[in-house]
């Protein structure tokens, strides 16, 4: 049964909160990590939940894209067992974090949820559909949990949007994130339980665009860059929302490399800033995809990541990372024949 | 004779300490001449490069930027070499990903006895940020388009 | 801010002739932090340097810019006349304007201008520059070497008589190793025990070497110097001092089905047993999985016949924790498995045996006491066949991709041996090469044709059939005159590839010392350190480090005890201070500097920090500042800079590249 | 000249194979059956497509003697496989018969007693329309 709506945004599973619930109530875990209603149906936040009580206010919907894995850093510091709902992808975070020793996986409790695909309101809004009030079609609909069954195809269901100029539907499929439709695969790489069904939403190469800007001419991918990059705010809500980015200080903000800035003093900084991001995250980025969820200002960012990404299974060997806690990562590790940096200019 | 253009780039050379530093030295002591533009900057290995520095010069102005170290299997380090090699075959395709001028930058291995190597190098490369002209994209990458 | 000099060389004319030094001291003195700036005819010459002394006294000098020579010439002369001065050497920094200016550039106004760009450059470096004082640690006189082969007991032997305390940590009952096993040696053919003994027995007798046979190295920690190693002890079941090494609790032992490992399994052993009769120590071990008291709990004949009471049933285990400054690995390889090379037969008969079970076969004490005989029938041979480079230099997964380089000149040995002993017997090489670079070695090769009449076949065999009546039929090519071959052999001997002793992965991953792609340990340098490991106080010694014979196992074994001996006739160790640093708010403590340290130097550690008033325990990145070579490849990989090299740090050379592009 | 680069060529692509590979050890020959048939044996397979000899390879009794058994492929230590160098040659001169594949009626006149049966099961298999 679905709670009531809350600031428009549905409840959560039965079944999931029956399993957190009880998780609590016995003391296996301290706290849960979970979600509650924003301020729009849209935008539920990341919360902790400490007793049964409050669990009153948790939510699980479509809308929960956010990868809670980096939460679990600080989580991993707290007394006791920390609950984290993790979807498929976010588990490669984890293990990532794992293997970087950054989380610690006696403190998790994962619960990995299943996953049919996330909402963008992004999406929502690009079809035309402003003025949101409230969303049906959001919520999860686990019958039991049986993780081994998938529900049927995205193409099924739809959301109807209240809006202040009227209803309006679009089916789910069509307002999912971009991540989902070259979703890595729907089984979790780590968890101590499976709750809830997953369905396929892969419907896309997840290189695609990557190739579409390699086989543009150098002045068309500068020109390509050179507008988005020009949008770039220096929020660094794309740094503060990744998980590899977990460092406790930035580069950007040490002047260990008498590199930080508080405002874009020069014209260079964004460019240098997302270079050396995506190159700091390298071999480590599990292309979850959050910079790009993030960014207010709607620039691409997975396509810095994927770039490298595709660079290091195409030059290296496919690598995906966080697929387990243990494979050496491609910057830290070599090969005696491993291609000459001049293979850049010679691959056109 | 003066060149045919005004343009004087700014190149700056990382040379590893153990081996293409002496090479660039022998270059020096077998008087093999390559053009001024060309500085050094002496890191112990090439491993020791950060793809920051490369950018860093780019945004002070280089207009290219070469890596030297050993040859692959003779890093003094034994392994600092490949570490580089990725890291720069990397920074590299990005770089050219993002629309810049792959010709900017370079990696060569450059052993203590290839003096005429790291001249014939330089020569190069030099010429080649003549050809490529002013680095203005690294630069304008960001610029805020009026 | 710094107090900077700058001195500018004229190196007579090398540098003077092209750069307008005048200028490169006029521009300098502008640069911030340059409080004195002069030139002078010859820098390095002694009036130079005491210039540069007296300007650091009178200027009280903080940092020093030298524009001269390179660095790899003059940066130490200068660093030593700062310190004389009472400055830090490492205050010093070097502007190269002879060999990348003033030699290369023709025109005076270009290498002026780049000579005051590179010393610019350098002063930004300075300005940045912090004291550094090599570190310090000590040295523990006591070395340990891994292996009792020829190659450990040379090395040991080398540095005992240097005057330091040796350990020999051997795996098996007995010191000794592969020569032990061998009949006679190329290219002299004189017997291998006559010549290896004396050694063994000079080992277990020397006053400054201890050796621990039946025994493992379990865990290493510590850095060059300062090893801790613990070394398990086998329990031997057998008290090595009551033993008198009669040899009547072997006699008496009922348990006799254990294929011999000494005899490469061609006969059997007692459950107790020394390995064969030169064993040192010789006191037998209780083989416990193939005894029968250990077994059934019924038995213990030994216990009632030993007269001295050393059997100890009850014997356990025992670790040992001993310092070291130096390890010699000298693991020493075995022949590779032939189960993939059914072509050859070896597991379908009997008589398809390996070089080394021939050297078994050949030896007086071995398991047909000298006799050549096949070991189907025991039968003597007429025809026998030597098969070269079986799993050698190959590129696929069943074989080595190496050539196992003794193969060539031990087969030569065999057939020579055989052609002596029983002339009636024909002997064939099948060859694809033979290879045979060394001292006589090649004359020892030549005179198995000449002199013994050796058929030499060039012509990888193809196949081995065992035959009906006993025979094997080898089909073979001779390529020389394109003419198949098909020779019925009574015995089949195939020079059987080497390979490092499997064991030695562990030992490589407790050393942090690198090892290739064909489990050899890696050498600090190909070429100009070839016995070391580049894990600072390992060394390497004998086949774990690439394919040998015997003199030259005994050459490197020397050339290992050299150099550990000139590490423990340190008193102290003074280490580079360019080495990593990580500064602990910073660290993440996420193990990719440690991934990509060629070193081992980093190690993690939980400790508590106050990162600005946040009292928490972190796990951090220690940098062992002894083990640190100062590559910085770890500075590059931490994501947050909490990683960074001094005297070449981050900011420093940013600093440079600003400088050279402004 | 230029005809005979091209096909030797043609058969390392064929084949897959690279002839400089070959470290004449002769493990080919000594493992071949038809060894004595042959005018070219299988070790000389790979240097006379190194060196562009390629007519005479394909007017050789041998390109037809091979059994395809694949002896040599199995047991060659370098990875060279003159097997399928030889099956290569063989596919170039089916290829320049322009596409004329051999019809089942046509076997029975060209068959000898002596033909092992391996190699018709073999070229049938290959050879088929």
């Amino acid at each position: 049964m679905q709670e009531g709506m809350k600031n428009g945004c549905a409840g959560a599973p039965a079944v999931l909160l029956e399993r957190i619930s009880t998780l609590l109530a016995e003391g296996t875990v301290a706290r849960v990590l979970g979600w509650k209603a924003g301020d729009m149906a849209y935008n539920p936040e990341p919360a902790y939940f400490e007793t049964q009580e409050a669990l009153k206010d948790f939510v699980y919907d479509g809308f929960c894209g956010a990868n809670l894995s980096k939460y679990m850093i600080e989580a991993s510091k707290l007394e006791g067992k920390t609950l984290v709902c993790l979807k498929p992808c976010d588990t490669y975070s984890f293990n990532q974090l794992l293997k970087e020793h950054r989380v610690d996986r006696e403190k998790a409790y994962i619960i990995g949820v299943g996953c049919g695909g996330k909402l963008d309101v992004e999406q929502i809004r690009r079809k035309g559909i402003k003025g949101i009030q409230s969303i049906d079609g959001a919520q999860l609909v686990w019958e039991e949990s049986d993780p081994g069954t998938e529900l049927k195809g995205i193409g099924d269901d739809v959301l109807t949007i209240r809006t202040i100029y009227g209803e309006k539907t679009l089916p789910y499929g069509e307002a999912l994130l971009e991540r989902c439709h070259v979703c890595k695969g729907k089984e979790h790489r780590v968890y101590d339980e499976l709750i809830g069904q997953s369905r396929d939403t892969k419907d896309a190469d997840r290189f695609a665009q990557v190739e579409r800007i390699e086989a543009m001419s150098p002045e068309e991918k500068f020109a390509f860059f050179q507008q988005e990059l020009s949008k770039c705010i220096r929020c660094n809500a794309c740094r503060n929302v990744c998980p590899a980015c977990s460092c406790r200080k930035c580069v950007f903000d040490s002047n260990k490399f008498d590199s930080s800035q508080k405002a874009n003093a020069d014209s260079f900084e964004e460019k240098m800033f997302h270079i050396i991001r995506a190159f700091h995250v390298a071999g480590r980025c599990t292309d979850c995809g959050e910079c790009s969820r993030v960014c207010p200002q709607g620039i691409p960012l997975h396509l810095f990541n994927r770039k490298f990404i595709k660079d290091i299974n195409e030059l290296y060997g496919t690598y995906q990372a966080g697929e387990n806690a243990e494979d050496k990562m491609p910057l830290t590790s070599f090969d005696f024949g491993d291609a000459e940096p001049g293979i850049v200019g010679e691959r056109g | 004779m003066p060149m045919k253009d005004e343009f004087k780039p700014k190149i700056v050379a990382f040379c590893c300490n153990w081996c293409s530093y002496a090479g660039a030295d022998l270059a020096g002591s077998s008087r093999l001449t390559y053009p001024a533009d060309v500085k050094i900057i002496r890191v112990p290995c090439s491993c020791r490069v950060n793809p920051m520095f490369i950018l860093r010069a780019f945004e002070k102005g280089a207009d290219g930027v070469i890596l030297c170290g050993c040859h692959p299997g003779d890093c003094h380090y034994s392994t600092g070499n490949y570490y580089a090699r990725r890291r720069m075959t990397l920074l590299f395709s990005m770089l050219d990903y993002l629309g810049v001028e792959n010709g900017r930058t370079r990696v060569e291995w450059v052993s203590a006895a290839e003096g005429v190597k790291f001249s014939q190098t330089m020569n190069e490369f030099v010429e080649k940020i003549h050809s490529l002209g002013k680095n203005v994209r690294l630069e304008d990458l960001r610029c805020r388009k009026e | 801010m710094q107090r900077i000099g700058v001195f500018v060389c004229h190196c007579g004319s090398n540098i003077a002739a092209t750069v307008d030094v005048k200028k490169v001291v006029e521009m300098a003195a502008l640069e911030p932090g340059v409080v004195h700036a002069e030139d002078y005819q010859y820098m390095c010459s002694e009036a130079g340097q005491s210039l540069i002394a007296k300007a650091i006294q009178e200027k009280q000098l903080t940092g020093l810019v030298v524009c001269s020579c390179s660095p790899r010439m003059h940066e130490t002369t200068f660093r030593k006349a700062a310190e004389r001065a009472g400055l830090n050497p490492y205050m010093v920094e070097i502007a190269n304007i002879r060999e990348h200016c003033s030699w290369i550039h023709k025109d005076m106004e270009e290498a002026t201008r780049k000579a005051v760009i590179l010393a610019r450059a350098a002063i930004a470096k300075v300005n940045l520059n912090t004291p550094l004082q090599p570190g310090e640690s000590r040295v523990t006189k006591r070395a340990l070497v891994i292996g009792g082969g020829i190659a450990g007991i040379q090395t040991a032997l080398d540095i005992a008589d240097a005057g330091y305390e040796v350990d020999i940590v051997e795996k098996t009952p007995s010191i000794g190793g592969r020569m032990s096993q061998l009949d006679k040696t190329f290219p002299t053919l004189d017997c291998s025990a006559c010549i290896l003994t004396p050694k063994m027995v000079e080992a277990a007798a020397h006053e400054r070497i201890r050796i621990y046979t039946y025994s493992e190295v379990e865990k290493v920690s510590g850095f060059v110097g300062d090893f801790t190693v613990d070394i398990r002890k086998k329990a031997r079941s057998v008290d090595m001092d009551k033993c008198t090494g009669c040899g009547v609790c072997q006699e008496k032992c009922p348990s006799k089905k254990t294929p011999s490992e000494f005899n490469r399994g061609l006969n059997n052993r007692s459950a107790i047993y020394t390995p064969f009769a030169q064993a040192i120590p010789n006191v037998p071990v209780i083989d416990r999985e193939h005894c029968i008291k250990f077994q059934t709990g019924k038995c213990g004949v030994c216990a009632k016949v030993c007269q001295a009471g050393a059997i100890d049933y009850e014997q356990k285990d025992e670790i040992v924790t001993e310092k070291y400054g130096a390890i010699v690995v000298a693991t020493g390889f075995d022949t590779i498995k032939l189960d993939q090379y059914d072509e050859y037969a070896y597991s379908q008969s009997k008589d398809v045996i390996t070089s080394l079970e021939l050297e078994r076969i050949m030896n007086a004490a071995g398991p047909t006491k000298g006799h050549l005989e096949r070991l189907s029938d025991g039968k003597p041979p007429k025809e026998m066949v030597f098969i070269q480079c079986v799993g050698s230099r190959c590129a696929d997964e069943r074989g080595k991709s190496y050539c196992s380089k003794i193969c060539c000149m031990y087969t030569a040995k065999h057939a020579m041996l055989i052609r002596d002993k029983y002339p009636d017997v024909n002997v064939t090489v099948f060859y694809i090469d033979v290879r045979t670079p060394g001292k006589n070695f090649d004359e020892f090769y030549r005179r198995a044709v000449e002199q013994y009449g050796v058929n030499y076949i060039k012509g990888q065999v193809g196949k081995v059939i065992p035959q009906p009546d006993g025979k094997l039929l080898v089909q073979g090519v001779d390529l020389l005159d394109n003419r198949r071959i098909m020779k019925e052999a009574d015995m089949v001997v195939l020079a059987t590839a080497i390979e490092p002793n499997p064991d030695v992965r562990k030992i490589a991953t407790m050393l942090t010392a690198s090892i290739d792609t064909n489990n050899f340990l890696t050498e600090a340098h190909a070429k100009l350190r070839p016995v070391e490991s580049p894990t600072a106080g390992i060394f390497l010694s004998g086949v774990c480090q690439g394919p040998k014979d015997i003199p030259e196992t005994v050459a490197q074994a020397g050339a290992a005890a050299v150099k550990a001996i000139g590490l423990l006739a340190k008193e102290k160790l003074t280490t580079n201070p360019c080495t990593a640093k990580s500064d602990e708010l910073l660290c993440n403590g996420c193990s990719v500097c440690a991934n990509v340290c060629p070193y081992g130097a980093i190690t993690y550690e939980e400790r508590q920090v106050n990162d600005h008033g946040i009292r928490e325990v972190r796990r951090l990145a220690v940098v062992n500042s002894a083990l640190c070579q100062g590559c910085g490849a770890c500075t590059v990989a931490c994501p947050s800079g909490a990683m960074d090299l001094q005297g070449f740090s981050n900011r420093q050379i940013i600093a440079e590249v600003d400088a050279i592009c402004r | 000249m230029n005809r005979e680069k091209k096909q030797a060529e043609l058969i390392t692509e064929i084949s897959g194979v690279n002839p400089l590979k070959c470290m004449k050890c002769g493990k080919c020959s000594a493992s071949c059956p038809s060894f004595e048939e042959m005018d070219i044996k299988p070790h000389q397979f790979v240097s006379y497509v190194a060196n562009e000899n390629i007519e005479a390879l394909v007017n050789s009794k041998s390109l037809w003697k091979c059994l395809s058994c694949f002896a040599c492929v199995e047991r060659c230590p370098r990875d060279v496989k003159p097997g399928k160098l030889i099956d290569a040659a063989r596919q170039l001169v089916i290829r320049q018969r322009g596409q004329e594949y051999l019809s089942p009626d046509e076997i029975p006149a060209l068959l000898d007693p002596e033909l092992p049966q391996q190699l018709l099961v073999s070229a049938f298999r290959r050879y088929r329309r």
